[in-house]
């Protein structure tokens, strides 16, 4: 009979997630495997519940796309209990180093997303300038990694000359990046460039700039996650740095890693599916 | 409550000993005054309570006769002035205070839990418990079922409050003010929701209760009453108080002028009218399970008055017609055409009225003003232009001249209509329909909670617009409002016409013997 | 005579007591208002060295983000005065945005939902947008009025329904893209529209409920249902109507907020019924029913405007801000009460 | 139309008719449970060829996924009976949740918040959690008797601020790494715990609600507060007594919560207020106040349960899980009505 699959997401209303779950679906079409995609609205307990479901109706393996990733513990636990292959996907799991054999990690390493990020901005300003930064929601590990990753780069000597002079959340979403950044100018902050946990809130805060009739060209903007509203951004000359996470490839691997535990081979503990640049140089490669 | 106290409250049914009459007064109230936004409801009044005395109190609507009562029941606390308990000054900060002090209280509105059962609603707060202090639900079925038995009231301890007519609500109220075996009884209005079978009952209720001992005032705006229950009464006007007298020593048209300030004439101005064709006639109208195949006919100024007892089902039939509740057979037909009113809407536009016997449940919008609650039942009129918007100005010019007609005794028409006293709240009601230009008009109990000087007018209001040609159907549970104003009787009973009587043959015996059969 | 001179009086207004009785309840929430953004004033010169009202795109954005909220808080308004409850507008939203923005995008977009529905003219998406939410709301009034579920209940459902709905719709993907046209809905008039948008609709909406017997009908059935029946109000055919044109706004304002952000998510609007209910009854619409205007529900909508603005103003941490929020939300409730009542008792 | 319709009903006062009212209301709910299962039973023989309901880890699971929700429901129970709401829950069970996670943590953990209080015996943390919750709900019940504002107005301010609370205590970072004792809450009785607490609150407030002044006066409250308050109940101190018991039962529910996932997180308990009194109604508790049983309010918990493994177990597309679960949640309602209007009109 056909490879069951249970999948449950973090959050359905992610673009990104949208993505990397599009990208679960289409690996899992071409490989023949049947998968079932449950949402656990950003709720552990909703998640815990679904993963408890999942080895009641016996599936043969689940993929997991962790809603909080210090609550891994009891979920490696049950999976493994039961016997049953595990493949946590994006977010790296609190247990990481521990896992079992038939269970492994795939994803994106987010030290380096933010990393990337701001090295190409301090490139930008050659080192120098006032920043500011739009954070995701404050319970979110990479909006949090993200946020560490700028402040590391900065504390580097050759981007010692940016400094970070607001740094508010924007809860991931355009409209409060927008609202956000006209409270900003309304507030006369002065800046050189703005750096943003992930495109959305870039945009929004592109739309207010605009809005305020401020020239794209004397502000630096970086997001993350190259999403198509990104992408079309940067090539209308308003955005001009973002970060490539193959949330496709981070679905794919997931159910290769999957398919190859259930098949009983070996797969690394950690799978990691690398991180890109985009600019307005490569932008084509990603339209 | 402790249990003890429970069980002292409970012997009620007993022989309980007369109270103790070491006072001349169980409770004086003395110099009292209590302001509401705009009105001095009691303008330093006093009253004197005997034990084992009926004492009535007497006065127009809104003269403050429930205000002063609440303030007695530490629901109100005075502007100024004191209560006193057996000659000893207290401060009723709360119910519970004034029913701990022997205070209890029936008020004017029924205030029950409708959700809960009858036992629940009466020892509320006095819940016999067991030894580990859970409530011993079948000891209080059996207290009130022998609170019921010394009351004579036939009731299932354990029925939803919600599924009892309103006369039996006001009944259970009673047995609850009763049961707390105190020294001061105060009933405002009990008896404006029951026939005069429940009445009858409820006097024997008191006067086993004034041979105890008890102190009980009375409220009520019915004279008959006065005379066969109160020992003696008080009078308030406009919130003070005129005087005190023994009910022996006076006559009625004395204590009208004592309450009103004038003579009223004619309590029943009934006037001969021409009568005109059918304007409305009911044949075989049948609601079943409830009422069977009544007929009648109402002509142009005539006043066709509905008797019978609680439950005889002449509300049902009022509300069929008007469409609340549609019949399930039957025909209804207007100067001889034959109509279907399915909804109340229907109804109002072809030209009938109807004022509900229930103020608060299907009358008052309490949260509106005067002006709004007069003006509901004619935005479907002439009152309202293009694009559903209304002729404001004019729709206020002439709600305000029936208040002024009706005399609504209010300080302005944007007075939320709660703040009014109850009789007036009536009017305001009365001017709702009357705005509405009816051709037919079906009141139900329409005097209810009305003061005399106050039930004249509406009876000559009545009469008036017979006169002019309106068909009026009133119901009444006081005998002789329907005998004083109708040209013809129509008697239920249990959901029956039992006889329809000409003016001339209709008197008190050949009316009850229909009603009881 | 002497009552009846004195009922007469009575009657008779005394034009003193009736001046002072008619400062419209919307005078106390008005002040919280101003009070509030006083206290931004001053806190603004102490600690920012700034003005906070004094400066024109400050008062854009506190009334531009509270436009789309506005917008829907008119429609639960009227919904709240017939002693209903709306739950599903933050639902509705979504789903509105998501059918109707497949209607307005631009064919130059490289991620068209559905290529032959590409550069409409904007009232096509628009219409969408209007005929979902009122569809949306009309099935709430059925279902309340019809099955006799109560509103929490009926609109609780259209929450979690409409939500799955706008997940549905495209899969979870976000619709971008718009074509200039539609853009415009909330971003003409240097970017006015959305402001303009809800003042048209509060001052409709204000009128409707003074002067028309829709407005009338509205307050009875809120204030007391069984009195309105007999006094010949249709309720059901009302109710569904009152349900409908709160969907509708919904629907409106839904196409305001994606026409401004210029992309429709399943996400969006995720608590903006309580935003709604929180601005109309800050601005002193009762919840048990038929008490409170148009007007107070603006003003309750302005408060909440200002409290965000505010906030970032006085770059207050994002974890304060919502204690802080919190507790104006209960605070200018109280002091809107406390201001009612002792103006009661002067009278 | 309510009144009016029932003017028919009581057409006469015959004892003997009414001793067969005395079915629970509860049944009709049940029945819709029942039902519902067996839908699931059968959809499940022909698509996925499965039992349903033979299948102990799931009858486990379905428990388990609700009783959080459940011993919440309890408390919301009590508000809604007293005629009040209470938005404030989800958010408390955050706040609880993560000041009480503080002190349960093992010292063997790498991310430890504060290192002087590890280890420590399972009641301390219990106890924070509790007080936490009761503290949260005494403050609800304080706003709403005191200030007079709406109980939705003050809880509705209880849950956004402790929301901020929440975020604010470890500036949004989760806390995990309990003591094996403190987890024992949510895992002990090879996972049953959860349920046994669950199901040992509901039997407790059963008992207090039916047998108990506390719960007469709740009921009564309710159904009539002016008349509750002439019969010499004191309505403050008991609405205080009320919100807080429903916050301690919150703070309750939170230990449970986080001890079975090991973590507690600033985000979590989102809607849980809405599942909770999603329950609550569709156990038959009326809005309105003064209706309403604990045993209805399990049933209704039970039924989201079901709901929610039900899907699963189908395969549902998530997308069209809250479609249709929205439509249940309504038609649960529906029925329930239904039924008890019939059962109504045949007595
Ligand atoms: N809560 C209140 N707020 C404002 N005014 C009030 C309030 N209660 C009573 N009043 C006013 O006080 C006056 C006295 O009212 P009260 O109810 O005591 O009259 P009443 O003698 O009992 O009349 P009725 O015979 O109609 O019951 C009236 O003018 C009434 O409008
Ligand atoms: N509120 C109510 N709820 C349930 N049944 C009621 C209610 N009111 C009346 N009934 C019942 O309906 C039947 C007809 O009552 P209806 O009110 O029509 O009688 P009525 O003759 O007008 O009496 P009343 O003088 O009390 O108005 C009676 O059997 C009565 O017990
Ligand atoms: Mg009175
Ligand atoms: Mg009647």
């Amino acid at each position: 009979a056909d490879l069951k699959i249970g999948v449950s997401m973090a959050l359905f209303d992610d673009n990104f997630l949208t993505t990397l779950r599009n990208g679960i679906q289409s690996a899992a079409k071409e490989q023949g495997v049947d998968v079932q995609i449950e949402d656990a609205k950003n709720g552990v307990g909703n998640q815990l519940n679904q993963v408890q479901n999942f080895i009641a109706s016996g599936v043969d393996a689940i993929i997991i796309n962790p809603v909080d990733t210090d609550a891994t513990l009891s979920i490696s636990d049950d999976a493994q209990a039961a016997g049953i292959p595990l493949i946590y996907v994006n977010r790296q799991p609190i247990n990481v180093d521990l896992l079992p054999d038939n269970q492994a990690f795939v994803a994106s390493d987010e030290k380096v997303s933010g990393t990337l990020q701001t090295q190409e901005v301090c490139r930008l300003l050659n080192g120098k300038g006032n920043i500011v930064v739009m954070m995701g929601e404050l319970t979110n590990q990479a909006a949090l990694q993200r946020t560490q990753d700028i402040h590391d780069v900065i504390a580097t000597p050759e981007c010692s000359g940016l400094k970070v002079v607001q740094q508010q959340t924007a809860e991931w979403s355009r409209t409060k990046g927008s609202d956000l950044m006209t409270n900003w100018i309304a507030a006369g902050i002065q800046f050189d460039a703005v750096i943003s946990n992930n495109d959305e809130m870039a945009i929004g805060a592109i739309q207010a700039l605009k809005a305020a009739g401020r020239s794209m060209d004397e502000v630096v903007i970086a997001g993350i996650d190259a999403t198509t509203d990104g992408l079309a951004a940067m090539k209308a000359g308003e955005l001009d740095v973002t970060v490539f996470q193959s949330a496709d490839g981070q679905g794919r691997g997931a159910v290769d890693a999957a398919v190859k535990l259930i098949n009983g081979q070996s797969v690394d503990r950690k799978v990691w599916v690398p991180f890109e640049l985009v600019t307005p140089e490569n932008l084509n490669d990603y339209l | 409550m402790n249990s003890a106290a429970v069980e002292e409250t409970v012997s009620v049914n007993g022989a309980t000993p007369p109270k103790d009459h070491s006072c001349e007064y169980v409770l004086e109230v003395v110099n009292v005054s209590k302001g509401f936004p705009g009105v001095l409801a009691l303008d330093d009044v006093c009253l004197k309570i005997r034990p084992s005395t009926v004492h009535a109190l007497m006065g127009e609507n809104g003269a403050g006769k429930s205000t002063l009562m609440k303030v007695i029941a530490g629901i109100y606390q005075p502007d100024s002035g004191e209560v006193r308990l057996r000659g000893e000054p207290v401060t009723l900060e709360t119910p519970l205070k004034a029913q701990e002090s022997g205070i209890a209280m029936i008020h004017q509105e029924l205030l029950l839990m409708n959700q809960m059962t009858v036992a629940e609603n009466i020892w509320i707060r006095r819940e016999p418990t067991n030894a580990f202090g859970f409530i011993d639900h079948a000891k209080m079925a059996r207290m009130t079922e022998e609170l019921f038995v010394r009351l004579n009231i036939k009731l299932d301890p354990e029925a939803e409050i919600s599924t009892l007519s309103v006369a039996n609500r006001q009944m259970v109220e009673i047995a609850k003010a009763v049961s707390f075996n105190s020294d001061v009884l105060i009933m405002d209005e009990p008896t404006s929701a029951i026939t005069e079978t429940e009445v009858a009952h409820l006097f024997e209720i008191i006067r086993g209760l004034r041979k105890r001992g008890i102190g009980i005032v009375y409220i009520t705006h019915k004279m008959s009453e006065l005379f066969e229950i109160a020992d003696e009464f008080s009078v308030f006007r406009d919130g003070k108080y005129i005087g005190t007298h023994a009910s022996a020593d006076v006559t009625r048209d004395e204590i009208i002028r004592m309450m009103v300030g004038r003579n009223v004439d004619q309590m029943f101005p009934k006037e001969d009218v021409a009568l005109g064709d059918v304007l409305l006639s009911v044949k075989n109208l049948t609601l079943n399970g409830v009422f069977h195949d009544v007929s009648f006919d109402v002509r142009a100024g005539e006043i066709l008055g509905f008797a019978g007892l609680v439950g005889s089902g002449r509300s049902n039939v009022a509300e069929a017609i008007f469409g609340v509740t549609p019949a399930d057979s039957g025909t209804v037909c207007i100067e001889g055409e034959e109509v279907h009113i399915k909804n109340p809407n229907d109804a109002i536009m072809k030209g009938m009225a109807f004022l509900t016997e229930d103020r608060k449940e299907t009358g008052c919008f309490l949260s509106l003003d005067i002006q709004e609650n007069i003006q509901s039942a004619v935005l479907h009129e002439h009152f309202v232009g293009g694009g559903g918007f209304v002729d404001q100005k004019r729709l206020n010019e002439e709600s305000e001249a029936l208040c002024r007609k009706l005399r609504v005794k209010t300080p302005n028409m944007e007075e939320a209509i709660e703040n009014l006293s109850g009789g007036n709240q009536q009017k305001v009601l009365i001017a709702r329909w009357l705005l509405t230009h009816p051709r037919i008009l079906i009141l139900d109990e329409p005097t209810r909670g009305i003061d005399v000087g106050a039930k004249a007018e509406i009876h000559s209001l009545v009469t008036k617009l017979a006169h002019k040609g309106v068909a009026v159907i009133m119901i009444s549970s006081e005998l002789p409002e329907v005998l004083g104003m109708s040209d013809r009787v129509l008697v239920m009973h249990e959901g029956r016409v039992t006889g329809i009587l000409d003016r001339s043959e209709a008197d008190q015996v050949s009316v009850m013997n229909l009603a009881a059969q | 005579m002497t009552t009846l001179d004195n009922t007469m009086k009575e009657v008779n207004d005394n034009p003193d007591t009736q001046k002072k009785k008619r400062i419209p309840a919307e005078v106390s929430i008005l002040l919280v208002l101003i009070g509030i953004s006083v206290m931004f004033e001053i806190l603004g010169w102490i600690f920012v060295g700034q003005s906070f009202l004094m400066n024109m795109s400050r008062l854009q954005i506190i009334i531009l983000q509270v436009s789309v909220i506005g917008i829907i808080a008119i429609g639960v308004t009227m919904v709240i005065i017939t002693g209903g409850i709306d739950l599903s507008s933050g639902s509705v939203v979504a789903m509105s945005a998501m059918i109707a923005a497949t209607f307005a995008q631009s064919s130059s977009w490289p991620k068209v939902i559905s290529p032959a529905l590409t550069d409409l003219p904007f009232f096509v998406p628009l219409m969408v947008g209007l005929t979902v939410g009122a569809l949306a709301g009309f099935v709430n009034g059925w279902l309340i009025t019809k099955t006799r579920i109560p509103p929490f209940i009926a609109t609780l459902g259209m929450m979690v329904s409409a939500r799955g709905v706008a997940r549905w719709y495209t899969d979870g993907s976000p619709v971008s893209g718009f074509t200039n046209e539609f853009a415009m809905l909330g971003n003409a008039l240097d970017r006015w529209m959305p402001v303009v948008i809800f003042i048209i609709v509060a001052i409709i909406f204000h009128v409707v409920m003074r002067y028309t017997r829709f407005g009338k009908f509205t307050y009875a059935i809120g204030a007391n249902p069984q009195a309105a029946r007999v006094s010949g109000i249709n309720i059901d055919r009302h109710l569904i109507k009152v349900y409908t044109i709160a969907g509708l706004l919904v629907g409106l304002a839904a196409m305001v907020a994606i026409a401004r952000i210029k992309t429709a998510q399943a996400g969006m609007g995720l608590m903006y019924e309580l935003d709604a209910i929180a601005a109309a009854v800050i601005g002193g619409v009762s919840l048990s029913g038929g008490r409170g205007r148009i007007a107070g529900t603006v003003i309750g909508a302005l408060i909440l405007g200002v409290m965000l603005s505010g906030f970032t103003f006085l770059r207050i941490d994002a974890y304060y801000q919502d204690i802080i929020k919190g507790a104006i939300i209960v605070v200018a409730v109280i002091i809107d009460q406390q201001r009612q009542n002792k103006r009661k008792k002067t009278t």
